[in-house]
């Protein structure tokens, strides 16, 4: 025990030591939280290389403003007393601003801490509401009530079923707020929603039950307000029972061709409301999409474009308040906030943007179909 | 017997020491900002989980029970408490005395658990006793997920489905919000209340240990019929002791719970995920020692959310880097080694060899 | 017809969960410790397939015998550097907590190696799925494979263990290690054995996982590993065709839960059910009673 | 009148007749003896007194009062204090404190008063202490008593048991083979012992040996049991020279 008790006093005063770290200001410090470890890590791992690529591109066109861009990713193994704790290694670090984080729950967390220190902060992909609340926080997607108010719509408007059924991630942030808005929506929709069954984190293998009772319902579109691990899991599924009905997703969907291995034939005319397109032709969706694969390995998915346009629209607020990294963290926030507001923003998930005082974007959703493999657009 | 009175006095005054010089240190420097900013958002961490550690350690240490449903009862703790405080925070504004009501509530819910889940429970033995709190956890866990609680004119509303079927009306508020649980909590722990948390949670636990019914927990774990041939009551002890140990685990809970701005449970923090860490904590320190409980859960969040985070910062060398990146790869290396060091009969044998054999009689 | 699609669906999982728990239920048996890592395991063995098939090319039947042989070794190395420095260890819950160790090794080993992005895993199973009742109720080619395999292995490890000598050796290990070393039983290298077989049987279980549930990712085989030690405790841990009934029990009652009460719910009603089926029955459905001589 | 007094106990386990028709009466002060080969069901005999067991029939009554069918615990408050025959002690606890445990419902106060060290815990504690030494100075273990009861050697392992049985003070005290594994040097000490115990305590002794030496020397009354039937029964020297006795023990 006593051995014990050396060692920590020695830790603790090794730990004193390396608080006292200065900083000089002539390069931006900015940091990204999300999960790089545990099961959430394919979210967070694909919003730091994102940062990362962007970061390299902004630096050798000359930084932002003159001034190179530093980037540090801490993970938050999704949990949002780490993602606290990245947080605040972060400050030590020196960060001036903030891109992140990648989950919800971890968000709103940390949303309160940036608030406090009056921090910039953009999350790529926080989609709960609470994750922007802050006058300092904004975000690259949309909300979760703005996408099941969408999906319905849209299935709504186009006629694309009479009776839906949904199968949503009852232990989940995201899935939940776009289920319930998607029902709330639909009752003024020209539908019927006939089923609804959940799954959750610990029993997401199996989802014979959830299919059978839409199949029995007459579903003939099922709705998916969650990632694509476990739709892929859902096609597979439903494939095995030959049950066809229109399988209709949301941003998280996206993904779902490059998971490797996958018989993406199961995916053929699944669509999906998504903003960002790996296979858009558009020269600056090719230049991210092949410096990814060339970089890290596999084709980049909804949040790694997030990421990269996370830190282009910093570049572009900080642009047009002129800001410099000499200044406070307080100033750069003010000067942040005041720049997002003014800028129109083309990028990858969508060409011209704009965020409202609540940090939240403008800009359409593409609604897509999985033909012959790839996404087509639809009308 | 005058001299086993004062020396086990003198080892619970180096343990409540070691509390009180650790908050004499941090305190002084996170108030006058000298501290690094990750170091201080890691204090109140640090008090709950050594509240955590020091109460499972009365189960498994001390009642000799292994239990891997320990999150639970804090996530119990957690999520009364937070509803609590949730719901006054426009009626009592005073974050001392809503802070204080909040634990009571919350480690009497825990309490409350402890109760109902150990009176059918305690009966089973060693790994089903084990599966069976982890199978506790997870159900409370599950349960937390699906509930849903709002406030309107009307009163609380309740469902098990979700916030659409509250049916709130105009201006209704969702309390509780199934997986988003419970945002906007009043931030309300602070580590002055976490250091007395401790102190106090030790203070019952070394105080229990000593009296009448400390040794009749103790008399169960090393020889239960034995305890029974004596006139021990078997079920009310273990009862007792789990009852204690859940509550103070709720009360750990509690501090969790107004120490970030949102709280759910997820299986990373309120799942076996959970428990099990705090089991590790447990046999690091030493099963039975609570002093190692103490020093235990700080050493091992140091090193995972300290020291690996701050490596990349210290340099540009690449092996810095991969330390800092695969710092939950760096943290199972160092667990296992520190594992086989510590309780493999052989590297006990050298050490005693080494330092004597005084280990021995300091047992206890 | 649902009642009886929803049978099935629960014995497909279940059998699944029952591949799982026999390679745990064999290790606890005999080696008396609760491996953890078990389900870890499970996911290297899902790997060495799914890159023995994807990258180099190889046929089914050679990648899964690669992917035994790899458990394998993987089984004995972890029982050699975690395990057995601890036997002996003034507490059992010492090699648990190592046990836990070696499980967040092996998930982050892979999440640096495999990268953290879902593989789809192509089935390794050939058959074409049973259709009965014209074609209203349908059985995977998945769910045959496992079923049989899981009785092969109970038979197989029922044999072994009561037939042949290393059988023996173990289970006199099983009983009291102390007597069978002075019996002259080489405990350590019957563990080792022990090991080595459980490891295999987690290759094959591994496989037959990622091919009814094809999506693996290094936690893949943590919350299956959960469930599958919650199978072996249902069906009396140590017990080896306890593994297969309580695998199976478990999957059909997880499914009948989310069919008949609430698919939210799930979870919370198995674990519900697991602890009446232990109040009632101490020791789960096929296990010893435990008699303490006084 | 008697202590203890059994009439017709019997037990069955699976179709086996462990105890069948067994009577006792053992009076104040008495040291009796229960005899017998190994199976002849004597453990089980004082798990049917202990409460371990509930019998199938008969009655047990221990200074007249009927304790048949109690709980263990119940049976302790009652009066009756045991040894094991593979020594069962709190060993992680220091051997002052196997002592005081055995005093747990003879000097009570709340969990409560336990923690905040109230007047009663003190008091409690203060009387546990004194008598808790007192009984290691009998038993020759006061020197001992910070140490843990694991680190003893055997045979004041032994006698630290008997120490934890006594301090329930019990009317009635069972030991189970407390020869089991001693010298003959040992043994006599040990008898000398028991001897001592029931004349300080003035306690009334029921045990079961193997050890013919040590019943023949101590025991003033016996009783054989084989295959859970008495054999013979009473005055020492009168019971082992019957000629089923001897043959009971030459055949074993």
């Amino acid at each position: 025990m006593n051995k014990f008790a050396k060692i920590a006093s020695c830790v603790l005063a090794g730990t004193m030591v390396l608080s006292t770290s200065a900083f000089a200001a002539d390069t931006w410090k900015v940091g990204g939280i999300g999960p790089t470890t545990g099961g959430a890590a394919v979210y967070g791992q694909a919003v730091a290389n994102a940062m990362q690529i962007a970061a390299d591109e902004i630096n050798e066109a000359g930084g932002i403003n003159g001034y190179q861009v530093e980037i540090n990713f801490q993970d938050d193994e999704h949990d949002a007393e780490k993602a606290v704790n990245a947080y605040n290694t972060l400050k030590d670090w020196g960060m001036q601003i903030l891109e992140g984080t990648v989950t919800s729950t971890p968000c709103i967390a940390v949303a309160a801490e940036t608030l406090n220190d009056n921090m910039f902060q953009i999350t790529p992909s926080g989609s709960a509401q609470e994750c922007a609340a802050g006058a300092n926080a904004f975000r690259v997607c949309f909300t979760d009530p703005a996408q099941g108010t969408m999906s319905a719509l849209y299935i709504g408007e186009h006629g694309l079923a009479e009776k839906v059924a949904i199968i949503y991630n009852s232990s989940d942030v995201y899935s939940t707020g776009i289920y319930e808005t998607f029902v709330t929506e639909a009752e003024s929709q020209g539908f019927e929603v006939v089923s609804v069954e959940a799954f959750t984190e610990d029993s997401k293998t199996d989802f014979s039950v959830q299919l059978q009772k839409a199949k029995e319902a007459g579903a003939d579109l099922v709705f998916l307000p969650i990632y694509y691990t476990e739709a892929s899991l859902i096609l597979t599924q439903a494939a095995a029972m030959e049950y066809a009905p229109t399988f209709f997703g949301v941003d998280g969907m996206d993904g779902i061709l490059d998971v490797e291995g996958f018989d993406t034939t199961l995916a053929e005319g699944v669509m999906l409301l998504t903003p960002f397109v790996a296979s858009a032709e558009d020269e600056l969706t090719q230049n991210f999409v092949s410096k990814f694969e060339e970089l890290y390995g596999g084709i980049p998915n909804q949040f790694a474009a997030d990421a990269y346009d996370g830190l282009y629209a910093i570049k572009a607020a900080a642009e047009a308040s002129d800001l410099n990294p000499d200044m406070s963290i307080s100033d750069i926030c003010e000067g942040l906030k005041a720049g997002m507001t003014s800028i129109t923003f083309d990028g990858l998930t969508g060409a011209g943007c704009t965020w409202d005082e609540n940090g939240e974007p403008t800009k359409d959703p593409k609604a897509m179909v999985i033909e012959n493999g790839v996404y087509a657009p639809m009308e | 017997m005058k001299k086993t009175i004062s020396r086990t006095a003198r080892q619970n005054a180096i343990t409540y020491g070691i509390v009180l010089a650790f908050f004499a240190v941090m305190q002084p420097l996170a108030m006058t900002g000298k501290l690094s900013s990750s170091l201080s958002g890691l204090l109140i961490p640090f008090c709950y989980y050594v509240v955590l550690a020091v109460s499972l350690n009365l189960t498994v240490g001390i009642l000799g029970e292994l239990s891997l449903g320990h999150a639970g009862f804090m996530c119990v703790g957690a999520f009364a408490s937070a509803f609590f405080s949730k719901c006054v925070q426009g009626t009592i504004t005073n974050s001392l005395v809503r802070f204080l009501l909040a634990l009571l509530i919350g480690s009497a819910f825990a309490a409350l658990f402890g109760i109902l889940i150990g009176i059918p429970v305690l009966r089973l033995r060693g790994d089903y006793l084990a599966i069976v709190t982890l199978a506790f956890g997870e159900i409370i866990k599950n349960l937390v997920n699906v509930l849903f609680i709002g406030r309107d004119s009307e009163g609380i509303h309740f469902s098990m489905k979700d916030s659409l079927s509250l049916h709130l009306g105009e201006g209704g508020e969702v309390l509780v919000n199934g997986p988003q649980g419970i945002s906007g909590i009043s931030r309300d722990s602070t580590f002055i209340l976490g250091t007395i948390l401790v102190l106090l949670t030790l203070f019952i636990v070394l105080r229990l240990i000593q009296s009448r019914d400390g040794r009749a927990i103790m008399a169960i774990r090393d020889n239960r019929i034995a305890a029974e041939s004596i006139g021990i009551n078997i079920t009310k002890y273990k009862l007792m002791a789990f009852t204690v140990s859940a509550a103070l685990a709720g009360a750990g809970g509690v501090l969790y719970a107004h120490n970030l701005a949102t709280l759910t449970a997820t299986s990373k923090n309120f799942g076996y995920n959970m428990s099990i860490m705090i089991l590790v904590y447990v046999v690091m320190g030493g099963i039975g020692n609570i002093r190692g409980s103490v020093i235990a859960p700080v050493v091992l969040n140091l090193v995972l959310d300290y020291f690996l985070r701050k490596f990349q910062l210290m340099g540009d060398s690449p092996v810095l880097q991969f330390l800092s990146d695969n710092r939950m790869l760096i943290y199972a290396i160092v667990l296992i080694l520190i594992m086989v060091m510590t309780w493999s009969p052989k590297m006990v044998e050298k050490r005693n060899a080494l330092f004597g054999r005084r280990k021995e009689s300091k047992e206890g | 017809m649902t009642f009886l699609n929803y049978l099935i669906s629960g014995i497909s999982l279940g059998s699944v969960y029952a591949i799982i728990a026999l390679g745990y239920t064999m290790v606890y048996g005999i080696a008396k410790m609760l491996n953890f890592a078990h389900g870890d395991v499970i996911m290297v063995g899902a790997y060495t397939v799914f890159v023995a098939m994807s990258s180099s090319g190889l046929p089914a039947l050679p990648a899964i015998l690669l992917s035994m042989a790899v458990c394998t070794v993987l089984g004995v190395v972890i029982e050699r550097v975690a395990y057995r420095p601890l036997r002996g260890a003034a507490s059992p819950l010492a090699v648990l907590i190592t046990a836990i160790g070696v499980s967040y090794l092996l998930q982050n080993l892979a999440l640096l190696i495999f990268g953290s992005n879902t593989k789809s895993f192509s089935t390794v199973v050939p058959l074409s799925p049973l259709k009965l009742a014209g074609g209203q109720i349908t059985i995977s080619g998945e769910t045959i494979v496992t079923i049989l395999a899981s009785i092969l292995i109970v038979v197989g490890l029922s044999l072994f263990i009561n037939r042949t000598k290393p059988g023996q050796a173990m289970l006199a290990v099983s009983e009291d290690q102390g007597a069978a070393k002075l019996m002259g039983i080489n405990v350590n290298g019957t563990i080792a054995l022990t090991f080595a077989i459980g490891s295999s049987l987690a290759a094959i279980a591994g496989v037959l996982l990622c091919s009814a549930y094809p999506s693996l990712t290094p936690y893949t085989g943590s919350m299956p590993g959960i469930k599958a030690f919650v199978a072996a405790v249902f069906g009396g841990i140590g017990s080896i065709p306890g593994a297969m009934i309580g695998g199976i029990l478990l999957g059909i009652i997880e499914i009948f839960g989310k069919a008949y009460i609430s698919s939210q719910m799930a979870d919370a009603i198995v674990f519900a059910v697991l602890i009446i089926v232990l109040l009632v029955k101490p020791t789960g459905i096929l296990g010893k009673p435990i008699r303490e001589k006084v | 009148m008697a202590i203890l007094e059994v009439k017709n106990l019997g037990i069955s386990f699976g179709g086996l007749r462990a105890v069948n028709e067994f009577n006792l009466t053992i009076e104040k002060g008495e040291l009796y003896g229960l005899i017998g080969p190994n199976g002849a069901g004597k453990t089980t005999v004082f798990n049917l007194l202990t409460g371990v067991y509930r019998p199938d029939s008969g009655v047990i009554f221990l200074d007249g009062k009927d304790i048949t069918g109690k709980r263990t615990i119940d049976i302790s408050k009652e009066g009756i204090a045991r040894t094991f025959q593979n020594i069962r002690l709190f060993g992680k606890l220091s051997v002052l404190d196997n002592v005081k445990a055995g005093m747990h419902n003879h000097h009570t106060y709340s969990a409560v008063a336990g923690i905040l060290h109230t007047g009663s815990w003190r008091r409690a504690e203060r009387e546990m202490d004194e008598k808790a030494m007192q009984l290691l100075k009998v038993f020759e273990l006061d020197q001992e008593a910070e140490h843990l009861a694991s680190n003893l050697p055997y045979g004041k392992q032994r006698k630290l048991e008997i120490a934890r049985a006594l301090a329930t003070d019990p009317k009635l005290l069972l030991l189970d083979e407390p020869a089991a594994g001693m010298n003959p040097q040992e043994t006599q000490a040990l008898m000398d012992m028991i001897r001592l115990v029931r004349d300080q305590f003035d306690m009334t002794i029921l045990l079961i040996e193997h050890d013919m030496k040590l019943v023949s020397g101590i025991c003033e009354e016996l009783t054989v049991l084989n295959f859970g039937e008495v054999l013979a029964q009473g005055e020492t020297s009168t019971v082992l020279a019957e000629p089923q006795v001897i043959t009971a023990y030459l055949g074993e």
